[in-house]
């Protein structure tokens, strides 16, 4: 059940190049929200956007919750300038939480750029669920990565000024070829071509995956209907992102 | 105690916020953001005779104080509203107006005639802006003869409130709102959103998947209340005002120029409860004025007549 | 280097970045603030037969990513154009459009003809969102036939470029469009102002003493796109487009669905620069994007031609 | 010849109830300013409002100059949240200043709420030219009064807790039965209400006078025409406030 609150911000910082981490206070969103979950903000004063805008719930304290974003226009932007008393509009915790409970042992986490945002909670409840950790992070550069809160991570970037040199899915692959990962399941978080690439290899290898999707979102709540994702599943083309994600297995949608 | 409510064809609305059309759901999504009792009626997600998918992603654009949307009309079927989303709007003590999409003559009446036979119906929207199959796909709403044959065909199935949804894209809607009140509709709603679109210039192509789409929201307030004004000089069945509205104070205008009731769309993405606090604050402008019944506000603008006519000498 | 320049009917502009009539007065209230040999043309504020000292205040009313006008078409006049005006204009190294209006073909004719003895004027845009007079104060921009008539007329009465500036305010513009090519406007102008307005809660009074008036800026631009868009599927003239332009982006935007050049208008309120950097950044797109000539772009938007028949399914 | 600059806010506090000032670096329009001038101020990042706003120039430093404001829309809550280190998009000076330097003796400075922002600048002009001066302030109550940088000052306030109890252009009459101002010209400034009983009292007692109008406007340079104020000059109707005002002499125009 989600709440709209007008949520003060407690702390907002650069944490990696063009990365911010802002803390916002709401001690009841904090105790609703569940991994994979998302928040839908906007301005409590007249600045611009006009839409509220999306972003995955990245990790909660007793009475807060970290949100992790890099600007990329008006949104970000108005998120970016937002200082220690301001205040933010928050509706949420929204969507579908990653299945993070059910039956298997080894959980890979993967991550391109930003999408490494819900594994900070991913990971606090996957580790009271039991379950063994595989966090495999994609970035730019090696500046461009953000590994708090994280366990066993195995980092990818584009210029190979950190880890692997490649991309983050092929990070995986090469990975998997020489080290066993039992009872896995793949928990994946980034921009689309990044998921469409790791769906692929994951039904290549047979593990069970789950995306985080991201896409355009009005209303956030299921009012819209402006965020469909095709799905494989025959009676209906498309299912909302918003109210039926914004986890799917990977095998009940396509992605284009 | 300022008087809120108004009644249409004999059934009364609580007070003078209904939620639009395609922004609302079926009314049970936001159920527990949203104290949906305190609306005065909820229209709902067009109806098709079949279940729609929708168009293709990208159906949303976030534009200069406002959006654009192609949805495509996605919605759940008239038979699947029934089973599975009536029976909770029976509970809502509010009232429930079936807004109706159909490609044909024949499908808005199916539609219409197997609503008729439902407990918990008060009242019909029927959204015009559809394309005509029959005729190349032009919008019905565009053709006057159209919509009144529409309006006129449907006057005859139902007892109940009958509102007709204008398209705000044509050159005189006072002629389409002069049409559908002789053809024995109870009211119009104007306006539905305005064509626009959107590229992106760097992929160059549309934003949208279907080239153009609808927009709404405050961008298109100052048009919508332009078309109320040009539709109420000529009608005199009650006219619901929509476009635009986020505040009481939006609301307002609408009544002045002539609106009996408005609609909230847009603003339910950004704050679902918006309709219950623009009618709070209907109420808060009623008392502070000496207001006893908001009807008293209905076309209470006064206006400079001799202007009128230099409508155009922008 | 790009190629920004382009021709009408012999003229050469050196880029594609018009201003707005109406929004850049007669070129040189800001001459200390932009070096306006920077723009592509300039489109002079309407000019009339008489002197017109335009309507009482309130003439301007700021809504959402937007504004409305009801300036009256306020001008010193055309002679008095010729006599002051004219002569700064001469020394500017940009191409010079009069605008034209008035409110009745005898009157149009005879502006032009006025002007077409003077030197320093490139071409000519006209105003058709003008009152008829003769016909009850109708806009001659709503009605096709009057339209076409005048661009005929027009024509008949010079050799220079022609354009021919449409208003949003009908149901199909691309009948518009057609017309006027075939009247043998060298290109169109696409859009003049929407038809909005605003109200005082408190007054209960139009914010603008004319009740409604003229909607631009950044609201409008999805609607002016859709515009240029249906226009450019029917004629082969070119199109200067027009509507919310406030940076390359959107200028650009208008390029890609079918325009040949644009015009910034409510922009220059803010910056009167804006036409200068937009010019700028159009050339900095095409560099990056090894376009060699903007004349590229126009046009260039893919298209699921699909989905157009399906514009009304909102 | 006026300019647009990006310029640093240098301070903005709260000088009386509900009324700021705004210090603006820049030395360019500081130098050029003069009393009555005013300048049109819009958002750097994407705050709203959409449109400029004019402010008069109150006071100009060696490189800075002061606004002064009170909250009443969008565009004034976005000012009033401007703090040290943010800018604003300046436009000015702009428009015809006060006729400070015109053949009289003693200025009568008639100022209603925040009428009395050009006065300061207006006061340094007066002195250098050697006028004498006396000001005449109009506030609601005596917590809405700002009067630093002004000279002989005559309060007037609405509930009547300083000064004269009632406007400040009733205040201005009665201080006229009983003392001798010689050689005196008004300079008005405040609201339209006020503006149009001050032109009376004046016309009245038949003292000269100049007064700076508001009004709306979308561009502040002569470009939309869309601020006029009727003349009573004959051969034209409405002269534009932005560029043949703000500041008229009363007996030029009409106000409605
Ligand atoms: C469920 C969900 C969770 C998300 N979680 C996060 C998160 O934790 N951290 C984070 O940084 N971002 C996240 N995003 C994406 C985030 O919502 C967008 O970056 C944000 O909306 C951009 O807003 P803006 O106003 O700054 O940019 P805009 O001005 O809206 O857009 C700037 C550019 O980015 C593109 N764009 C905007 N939004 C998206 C999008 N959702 N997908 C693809 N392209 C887009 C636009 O087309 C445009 O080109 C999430 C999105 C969803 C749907
Ligand atoms: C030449 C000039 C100089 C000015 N100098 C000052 C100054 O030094 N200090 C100062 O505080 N204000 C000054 N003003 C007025 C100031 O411009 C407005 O208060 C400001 O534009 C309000 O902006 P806003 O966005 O906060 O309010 P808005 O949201 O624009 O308006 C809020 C309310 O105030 C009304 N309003 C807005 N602008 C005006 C106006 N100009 N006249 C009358 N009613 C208006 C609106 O109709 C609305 O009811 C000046 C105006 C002009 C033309
Ligand atoms: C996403 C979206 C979906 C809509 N769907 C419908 C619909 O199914 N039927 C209909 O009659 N109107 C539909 N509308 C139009 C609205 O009901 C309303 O007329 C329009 O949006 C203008 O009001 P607003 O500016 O308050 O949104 C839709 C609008 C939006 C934004
Ligand atoms: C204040 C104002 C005055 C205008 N005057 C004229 C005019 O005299 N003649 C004309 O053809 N268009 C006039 N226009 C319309 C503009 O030229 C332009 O078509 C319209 O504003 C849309 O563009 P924009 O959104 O960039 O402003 C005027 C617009 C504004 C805002
Ligand atoms: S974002 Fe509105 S339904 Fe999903
Ligand atoms: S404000 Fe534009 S002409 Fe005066």
């Amino acid at each position: 059940m989600p709440l709209q609150q007008v949520a003060p911000v407690l702390s907002n910082i650069q944490i990696a190049e063009g990365i911010f981490l802002l803390t916002l206070e709401s001690k009841e969103i904090a105790q609703l929200a569940r991994p994979g979950q998302f928040v839908n903000i906007r301005s409590t004063d007249g600045s611009l956007p006009f839409l509220r805008r999306p972003f995955s719930i990245s990790h909660v304290h007793e009475d807060s919750i970290d949100l992790m974003f890099n600007i990329v226009g008006q949104g970000t932007r108005m998120m970016a300038s937002r200082r220690v008393g301001d205040t933010l509009d928050v509706l949420g915790p929204l969507g579908k939480p990653f299945g993070y409970e059910a039956h298997f042992e080894t959980a890979i986490l993967v991550g391109g750029g930003l999408g490494v945002a819900p594994f900070p909670l991913l990971t606090r409840y996957l580790k009271k669920h039991s379950k063994k950790i595989t966090t495999f992070l994609g970035a730019r550069t090696s500046r461009h990565i953000v590994s708090t809160n994280l366990e066993n991570i195995q980092i990818a970037t584009d210029d190979g000024s950190s880890g692997f040199h490649g991309t983050v899915v092929s990070s995986l692959e090469s990975y998997w070829g020489s080290h066993a990962l039992p009872g896995p399941k793949i928990f994946g978080c980034g921009p689309t071509p990044m998921l469409r690439a790791l769906s692929e290899t994951a039904q290549k290898l047979h593990i069970a995956c789950e995306l985080s999707l991201e896409g355009d979102m009005a209303c956030g709540v299921g009012l819209c209907q402006g965020c469909p994702v095709e799905t494989t599943k025959g009676e209906r083309k498309y299912a909302l992102v918003c109210i039926e994600g914004p986890t799917f297995n990977c095998n009940d949608i396509i992605l284009r | 105690m300022v008087k809120e409510s108004f009644t249409l064809r004999g059934v009364e609305f609580k007070n003078r916020v209904l939620v639009a059309s395609g922004t609302f759901g079926y009314g049970n999504e936001v159920k527990e953001l949203v104290d949906v009792n305190l609306l005065g009626g909820i229209c709902t997600k067009s109806l098709s005779w079949k279940p729609r998918d929708g168009n293709p992603p990208r159906r949303i654009v976030e534009t200069p104080s406002g959006m654009l949307n192609s949805i495509g009309l996605a919605n759940v079927g008239v038979e699947y509203f029934i089973r599975e989303k009536l029976p909770y709007l029976r509970t809502v003590e509010t009232v429930i107006i079936a807004n109706i999409a159909a490609s044909s003559l024949q499908e808005y009446g199916d539609v219409l005639s197997l609503l008729e036979k439902q407990e918990g119906i008060d009242g019909y929207e029927i959204n015009v802006s559809c394309p005509n199959v029959k005729e190349g796909g032009l919008s019905f709403g565009t053709d006057c003869a159209k919509t009144k044959e529409i309006t006129a065909s449907l006057r005859r199935r139902t007892e109940k409130p009958l509102i007709i949804k204008l398209t705000p894209n044509v050159t005189h809607i006072s002629e389409f709102a002069r049409a559908v009140q002789e053809a024995g509709a109870d009211a119009i709603s104007v306006i539905n959103t305005v064509v626009g679109m959107a590229v992106d210039i760097h992929k160059k192509k549309p934003k949208l998947s279907t080239v153009t789409g609808g927009l709404s929201g405050p961008a298109i307030k100052p048009i919508a209340l332009a078309k109320v004004y040009e539709a109420a000089q000529v009608v005199s069945i009650p006219i619901i005002g929509i476009g635009g509205i986020m505040t009481a104070e939006d609301a307002l205008e609408f009544l002045l120029v002539g609106a009996t009731a408005v609609q909230v769309g847009t603003a339910n993405f950004i704050d679902p409860s918006t309709g219950v606090k623009v009618a709070e604050g209907m109420r808060s402008y009623a008392e502070r004025y000496g207001v006893s019944d908001l009807g008293q506000l209905v076309g209470a603008m006064e206006s400079n007549k001799e202007f009128s006519v230099l409508q155009s000498w922008l």
